[in-house]
């Protein structure tokens, strides 16, 4: 990691604090400690960006899996459950723990840089939400390594319809991992989000008023007012499940009154706002792409904003259209159907006002503007089946048949994957101070463009001519052979495509070429720093002046250089930069949350010593958080003070608390 | 809104910090005596909508007592509102909704 | 981060560190809330629509619920609120003494609320029948109550962590050495003081429930309770003991926005508890 | 000037690419030709007829639409490309913001074609909604059930004999058959968790879900045989939850409804030295697991092979399926079964009364035949996993010989 490794001043020698042992703050700045009690927003979001590319290999993995599965007629290789337990972990592993800590990626490492902040507004929280998304994951994935007979990973499908998800119907516990783990994981982001949310309200630079954010930290605030407002619907959701399987409430039990889908629609309230989730990170970061090299602004970036945050909205209004097919009734879905195809609107809107960025522009081609102008055409197809399905009586079809597939691959793989690794690519740079290869990324592009085509295309085709999806096998004589045939090659293809992307980027971070400051002649403040960016950031606050605020500055020198010199003082006279102190209670109580969640998930009530057994655990869980959480806040909001010179070396270092 | 850091605001409201605990007291009186009424309104043997109606109103009428003074919404910032009314609105509209889709002959359960 | 000011008149409307000027802290619980309203709108939801179409023999809440005991409870809680309201114009203007009583008080009538509703859940469960897992009307009753009893709850740990760090000595204090384990004392008084607050209210509840008069309701309760009630009073003994002046406190003005948003929080709780009071009892005997 | 070669040449590539694949796969690329068994489109119902046209709607407008945007982004890209490394680095262009105008005419004209979208959709929502108003007294009613992992279909309206004095609506399992060229409303029920009716050449799927009063209507034209299956993932073999579904012509839907309306058909004994073969109990070859249980007898004409199993078979051995009729209540069968006019009146599993005159078994996954019989009786659990019949002769520890399975077997294929 010498990429990330940071300036000698920060290896200093601690001052002893006069505090108990268990409050002194640690101070590691390299190896397994330091990791483990960062608050730096920018080693988080790199660990979030760690985990989020391993659980995307293995979700890949898994699809490889179904794929060959369904390369013939009626293959054995796979088991039906194991086939169950393959999709709804692919499916769940690729949602929640692939592309949506990817984003959280994101939004760690760039947008406090683009605000010009020097960290989020909640640096202990924002540790908290990486380790318990790590503990959810966790969660999610112990099944494989239990017996499959008592325990096993989920299988319910990812949305899980009741009353399949209830203990007469699965037994063991796979479900209670599911339901345990996505808890977890709904806890992660929501605080991560109420983080994103205040930094990005509250800690922007001087002058960086919102109609001066840059397109992403806006897809990231809408993006996070969509968990904190979906979220909780599945939360609930969740809960109601466990309660039903825990202690036999009625909630989806139909014996008792229940009615199953009641989970349909809390389900899909959370689910529908969630693909957006999926997919506005993913434009912001087009929207940073774009610009750039076409050196240009973005077109039209009050209505491209506007049109997010529409897109988010009305994105609460249209859940029912993932369940045209529960009966409704006439009006319900005429409703949903018109409401739907609405959002269709702001989304054109999106696609055009990037194509006028375009326009007249100076289009260098490389990597990452590859990726993006994939994006746009894959996403827009995407879209467009999208569109199909919006049609109710044409969905009646459609319906959970293999054009939903292709549907939200091409706009979850074309579109939201697209995106980010185009945004891996872009950032390299500022991330890890190394250039990317040219050459290989544009190969790696290529294949994978190819090979998602040629997988997911067919699939409309699979799907019109009546082959269901979440189906381990299938009869020879349905005309449905050689698409799949077709389709399975293409996941061997665009899995050459990832691994060539992955190898690309792995050699680039040990040994690639050192990259040049601002290598892609930016335009928004993350360019402004020196790569990899220092851990506090900016050695002065920027004041921004215009919406491209990296751009005006550089069209703009000597008077941003006066400027900054004054500024500089100014803080000093304030007493230097505040940075916070590293701490270990937020990964504590993950730890405490993870402990919990084994227990309530893992363990059975009977018989007889085992609900003891549960509840011993349980509390214990409990107690290590409560204990994490109580020394997280006798900590305070203490840190230390930096000071700097012009150069960003160390003229002394103080420790102050506050 | 999106204000840049400017100096410390002026003292705007020092003038009504002493009869603060006045209102507090006044509202937390007031909301005593609608949870009152509402308690006997449910024994008024009115049209059912008249009354749900009027439970309704008074509820929402605590509930805005609350959030603004209580928790000071009204001599915050109204970002603070706007913020808060996202998911309030959202909140009301989504269960507005499910209950619509539920009341709807459809989705009538099975009779048992 | 943190303000600089720790000393000035500090203007409680502004914060001057942040874009918006509203302190950190305020936006985050004002965008929890907003979230808050999801959760509950999930759980009520749930309910209602299991009351809009219940089971054919289910069970009738207006045989279930008792008016007078959460018609109680209502307004403990709104005078918790109250309470909660003074603990913050305290602090806003220094008041140290006063905060702290304040806050004392609705952690107070917090378990009281707590109380009454263990009480009805534990009387709903043995004299009414109703039982979490054994009709819908108990499980969705139980689980939205419950959801916001443990909003109470965790609001009643944080006011009483938040009254306890009311003592943090400043800096420069000679105590703050052994601050830490008498912290921890507090902190398990306060907790032991709070829960036989609780066996207590439940008892008292209890007794005025059962018996005809208040005589003997109270003779019935001094029977039963009395040494919980001795106990109680020696953890009041000692947390007031725990409480005596040592110095000065790294606990002012400064931390008003903590005793707001924590405010916030109880008042929310409270607005919710408003809706599903409504909700949930009052239409029912429509 | 040439600069675009090498796109061109990348193009190319790609192109060969597919093309390379497609030989590959070793097939000619007729699939888009889209008229599998369970094709939605080429349909047969006025149902299925009208969702398809709302499709093609859609796909029209969004085709035209991707062709226009496609182009212009297309088109942008390749003009406004800096040809060379000198020209990356050139002065930028000019740093312009965005039009309002365009941006609003460009809204209108999205809107537009959704409205283009919209109306045909509102249309077909209704129609295919319910049975139209006209044809309401002409529609026929039947309840299917879903079951882990099977359909039970019920004819409200046609009263079966169970024995002498007491009738029940007819019951069977699988393979539904109604009338053709009239309106047909099925009641979807479950008894578990969901499941989901779908037979894309008549109409798009409706969920059967639990505690819901669900229906679907749809109308076959003509007589026909059509395949379904079950849309909504309903645990272990949801993949293998099928059904068929059998269009038939007025008189031969009463013909077949006074066929089924009898109680199980009796094998008329043979005298003893009647000179007839006896069963041969040749093994049953080992199936691989997921080998296919079906021939091309359905695939080239479905209707008329389906007639064929109407009648009884050639070769009926009365004494063997005697003996099956035994078994079958020895065997614990009777607990899961009913036989109309046998013993057995087990709710569990299909109806078997006529079970002998279906074309499938295993709901819709194996063919009716013999051998397939014998398959599926030996074990149950490998042909379809966590099947419900293979659990219950676990918990039965019912153990069928060779022997017996054949018995089994002819009695089964007796029922007609
Ligand atoms: C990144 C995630 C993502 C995104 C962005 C979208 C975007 C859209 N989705 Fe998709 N969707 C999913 C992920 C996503 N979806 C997933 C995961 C499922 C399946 C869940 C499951 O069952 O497992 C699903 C399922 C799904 C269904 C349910 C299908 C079914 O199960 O029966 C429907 C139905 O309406 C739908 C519609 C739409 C629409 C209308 C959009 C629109 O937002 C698209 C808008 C975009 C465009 C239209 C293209 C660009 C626009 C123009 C160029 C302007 C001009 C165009 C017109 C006027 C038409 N989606
Ligand atoms: C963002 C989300 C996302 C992404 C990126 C993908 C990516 C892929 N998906 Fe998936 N998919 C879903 C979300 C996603 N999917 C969802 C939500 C479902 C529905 C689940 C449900 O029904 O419940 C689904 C279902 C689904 C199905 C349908 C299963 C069924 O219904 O029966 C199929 C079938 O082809 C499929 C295929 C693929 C393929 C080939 C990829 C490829 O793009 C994958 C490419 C990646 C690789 C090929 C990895 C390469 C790596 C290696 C080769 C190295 C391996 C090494 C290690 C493990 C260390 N997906
Ligand atoms: C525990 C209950 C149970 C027992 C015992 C049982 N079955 Fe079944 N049977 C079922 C179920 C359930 C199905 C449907 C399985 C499916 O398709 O998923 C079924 C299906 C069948 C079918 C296919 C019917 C069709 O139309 O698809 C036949 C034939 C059959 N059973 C014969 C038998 C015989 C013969 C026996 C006794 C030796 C037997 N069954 C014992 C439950 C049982
Ligand atoms: Cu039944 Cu899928
Ligand atoms: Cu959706």
């Amino acid at each position: 990691m010498d990429a990330l490794a940071k300036p000698a001043y920060l290896t200093h020698e601690e001052h002893a604090p006069s505090q108990p042992k268990l409050l002194v703050h640690p101070s590691a700045k390299t190896g397994l400690m330091s990791w483990l009690t960062t608050v730096d927003h920018k080693r988080i979001g790199f660990l979030y960006g760690f985990f989020a590319l391993f659980f995307f290999l293995v979700g890949g993995f898994e699809a490889l899996l179904i794929r060959t599965q369904l390369m013939v007629p009626n293959n054995d290789l796979l088991t039906a459950q194991q086939y169950n337990t393959l999709f709804t972990m692919h499916g769940t592993t690729m949602i929640f723990l692939g592309v949506m800590p990817l984003s959280a990626a994101f939004f760690n490492f760039i947008m406090p840089l683009q605000i010009g902040a020097r960290d989020v507004a909640f640096p202990r929280l924002n540790a908290f939400s990486l380790w318990t998304f790590v503990a959810g994951a966790i969660i999610l994935n112990i099944g494989w390594f239990l017996p499959s007979a008592t325990h096993g990973a989920p299988d319910g499908g990812w949305f899980g319809y009741a009353p399949l998800t209830s203990k007469q119907f699965i037994p063991k516990h796979s479900i209670d991992y599911w339901v345990m783990g996505l808890q977890l994981l709904g806890v992660a982001s929501i605080a991560a989000s109420l983080n994103f949310i205040v930094t990005i309200i509250n800690m922007r630079a001087p002058g960086m008023t919102m109609m001066r954010l840059p397109v992403f930290v806006w897809m990231t605030l809408v993006t996070s007012f969509l968990i904190v407002l979906s979220f909780p619907f599945i939360t609930i959701a969740l809960v109601e499940v466990m309660m039903d399987r825990q202690f036999g409430t009625f909630f989806f039990e139909v014996s008792g009154g229940g009615m199953p889908v009641l989970w349909q629609h809390l389900f899909w309230v959370f689910g529908h706002p969630e693909v957006y989730i999926l997919i506005l990170p993913a434009m912001g970061i087009v929207s940073e792409i774009l610009p750039t090299f076409s050196r240009k602004p973005l077109y039209g970036y009050p209505i491209v904003v506007f049109s997010g945050a529409c897109i988010g909205f009305l994105g609460f209004a249209v859940w029912s259209h993932h369940m045209f097919t529960t009966g409704m009734g006439t009006v319900a879905t005429a409703a949903f159907s018109l409401a739907t195809m609405a959002i269709a609107v702001p989304t054109g809107v999106k696609i055009f006002n990037w194509i006028g960025t375009l326009w007249n522009g100076h289009l260098q081609m490389r990597t990452p503007m590859m990726f993006a102008l994939g994006f746009v055409w894959m996403f827009m197809i995407g879209g467009f089946s999208g569109v199909m399905h919006s049609a109710a009586p044409a969905d009646a079809q459609q319906q959970d048949s293999y054009f939903v597939i292709a549907h939200f691959h091409y706009v979850l793989i074309g579109g939201s994957l697209f995106g980010l690794l185009a945004g891996i690519h872009y950032w390299f740079p500022l991330m890890f101070a190394r250039q990317v290869s040219e050459f290989w990324g544009k190969v790696s592009f290529w294949v994978i463009f190819v090979g998602f085509n040629v997988t997911f295309f067919p699939m409309h085709f699979l799907g019109l001519n009546g082959m269901p999806r979440r189906t381990f096998t299938y009869d020879p004589n349905l005309g449905w052979n050689v698409p799949n045939m077709i389709a399975t090659i293409g996941s061997y293809i665009l899995g050459v495509g990832i691994v060539i992307y992955f190898v690309t980027i792995i050699y680039t971070f040990i040994k690639g070429k050192r990259a040049a400051r601002d290598a892609w002649d930016g335009r928004t403040l993350e360019w402004s720093l020196p790569n990899p960016p220092p851990e506090y950031n900016f050695r002065v606050i920027p004041t921004v002046h215009a919406r491209d605020a990296w751009w005006y500055e550089k069209h703009h020198r000597e008077e941003i250089e006066k400027e900054r010199a004054l500024h500089a003082k100014e803080e000093e006279a304030h007493g230097g930069i505040h940075m916070p102190f590293a701490s270990i209670w937020p990964f504590v109580a993950s730890c405490g949350l993870l402990i919990g969640a084994i227990a309530v998930s893992a363990l059975d009530s009977n018989p007889a010593p085992g609900i003891h057994l549960k509840l011993g655990l349980a509390l214990t869980g409990a107690i290590i958080m409560f204990i994490g959480i109580y020394f997280w806040s006798l900590e305070g909001n203490e840190g230390y003070h930096l000071h700097l010179d012009e150069n960003g070396n160390p003229i002394e270092d103080s420790h102050a608390k506050h | 809104m999106s204000a840049p850091i400017t100096a410390a605001a002026a003292d705007h409201d020092h003038g009504h910090e002493f009869s603060k605990f006045q209102i507090y007291v006044q509202i937390a009186m007031l909301l005593a005596v609608i949870t009152g009424i509402e308690i006997i309104c449910v024994y008024i043997p009115f049209a059912k909508w008249i009354i749900v109606t009027t439970l309704v109103v008074l509820s929402v009428v605590k509930f805005m007592f609350v959030i603004f003074y209580f928790m000071h919404l009204r001599w915050d910032k109204p970002f603070c509102t706007i913020l808060f009314f996202i998911g309030l609105t959202l909140a009301a509209g989504t269960m507005w909704a499910l209950l619509a889709l539920f009341s709807a002959e459809a989705s009538l359960p099975l009779p048992t | 981060m943190s303000s600089h000011a720790a000393t000035a008149t500090i203007d409680h409307h502004h914060d001057p560190s942040t874009s918006t000027g509203i302190p950190n802290k305020k936006l985050l619980m004002w965008a929890f809330l907003a979230s808050d309203c999801m959760f509950f709108a999930a759980l009520i939801s749930t309910h209602l629509i299991y009351r809009l179409h219940p089971p054919a023999d289910g069970l009738d809440p207006k045989v279930v619920f008792s008016p007078e005991l959460t018609s109680f409870s209502t307004f403990i809680l709104l005078m918790s609120s109250l309470m909660m309201a003074l603990a913050v114009t305290a602090i806003q203007k220094g008041n140290l003494k006063s905060c702290r009583w304040s806050l004392l008080t609705t952690i107070f009538f917090g378990m009281i609320f707590l109380g009454c509703q263990v009480y009805e859940f534990e009387h709903f469960v043995h004299q009414r029948g109703m039982k979490i897992n054994n009709s819908l009307l108990g499980t969705t009753f139980y689980t939205l109550t419950g959801t916001h009893g443990t909003h109470v709850a965790i609001g009643v740990l944080w006011l009483s962590l938040m009254y306890v760090r009311s003592f943090k000595p400043a800096a420069g204090n000679p105590w703050a050495k052994s601050w830490f384990s008498h912290n921890l004392l507090h902190v398990v008084t306060l907790l032991i003081a709070l829960l036989l607050t609780l066996k207590v209210v439940l008892g008292l509840v209890h007794a005025i429930q059962t018996e005809p008069t208040v005589g003997a309701a109270l003779g019935h309760f001094f029977g039963s309770e009395f040494i919980f009630l001795a106990g109680a009073l020696i953890a009041y003994g000692g947390l007031v003991w725990l409480a005596r002046p040592r110095g000065p406190v790294a606990f002012n003005e400064a931390n008003a926005i903590d005793v707001e948003s924590m405010g916030l929080y109880w008042h929310f709780v409270d607005i919710v508890w408003i809706v599903i009071f409504t909700a949930v009892y009052l239409l029912e005997y429509l | 000037m040439l600069t675009f070669l090498p796109t061109l040449a990348r193009w190319s590539r790609a192109v060969a690419a597919l093309a390379g694949l497609s030989l590959l796969a070793g097939c000619d690329l007729n699939f888009w030709r889209m008229d599998g068994h369970q094709s939605t489109m080429v349909v047969e119902g006025p149902v299925a007829r009208d969702q398809l046209y709302v499709f093609y709607v859609t796909c029209w407008v969004t085709l035209v639409i991707f062709i226009i945007v496609g182009g212009v982004l297309a088109y942008a890209t390749v003009k406004f490309r800096a040809r060379s490394e000198a020209d990356e680095h050139a002065e930028p262009p000019p740093q312009g913001h965005g039009n309002p105008l365009v941006e609003l005419g460009l809204i209108g004209g999205s809107v537009l074609a959704l409205v283009f979208i919209a109306i045909p959709t509102l249309r077909a929502i209704w129609t295919t909604h319910d049975v139209p108003e006209a044809e309401k007294a002409n529609a026929y009613e039947i309840n299917a059930t879903g079951y882990q992992w099977w359909f039970r279909f019920e004819y409200p309206s046609e009263q079966a004999t169970v024995d002498a004095n007491i009738k029940m609506p007819l019951v069977t399992g699988n393979e539904l058959v109604i009338p053709a060229g009239r309106p047909v409303r099925i009641n979807l029920r479950t008894v578990d968790v969901i499941h989901s009716l779908w037979v894309p050449k008549l109409a798009g799927k409706v969920d059967m879900i639990p505690n819901r009063a669900n229906f679907l209507w749809l109308k076959a034209d003509k007589p026909g045989y059509f395949w379904g299956q079950c849309a909504e993932y309903c645990g272990d073999s949801h993949a293998v939850m099928r059904f068929r579904v059998v269009a038939l012509g007025p008189r031969e839907f009463n013909d077949w409804l006074d066929q089924q309306l009898q109680p199980a058909r009796n094998v008329a004994p043979v005298p003893a030295n009647a000179n007839r073969p006896r069963a041969q109990f040749t093994a049953l070859r080992s199936f691989k697991t997921n080998e296919a249980g079906i021939t091309a007898k359905f695939d080239v004409n479905p209707l008329e092979s389906w007639k064929e199993k109407q009648a009884p078979e050639k070769d009926e051995d009365a004494a063997l399926v005697a003996q099956g009729k035994t078994l079958f209540s020895s065997k614990a069968c009777i607990t899961c079964h009913s036989v109309r006019g046998h013993v057995g009146a087990g709710i569990a599993g299909p109806d078997l009364t006529h079970v002998g005159s279906r074309s499938t078994i295993a709901a819709g996954l194996i063919e009716n035949n013999r051998e397939q019989l014998r398959r599926w009786i030996r074990n149950p659990g490998s042909v379809k996993p966590g099947n419900k019949m293979a659990k219950g002769y676990v918990d039965n520890k019912i153990v069928i010989s060779t022997e017996e399975e054949v018995a089994l077997a002819a009695y089964l294929e007796s029922l007609k």
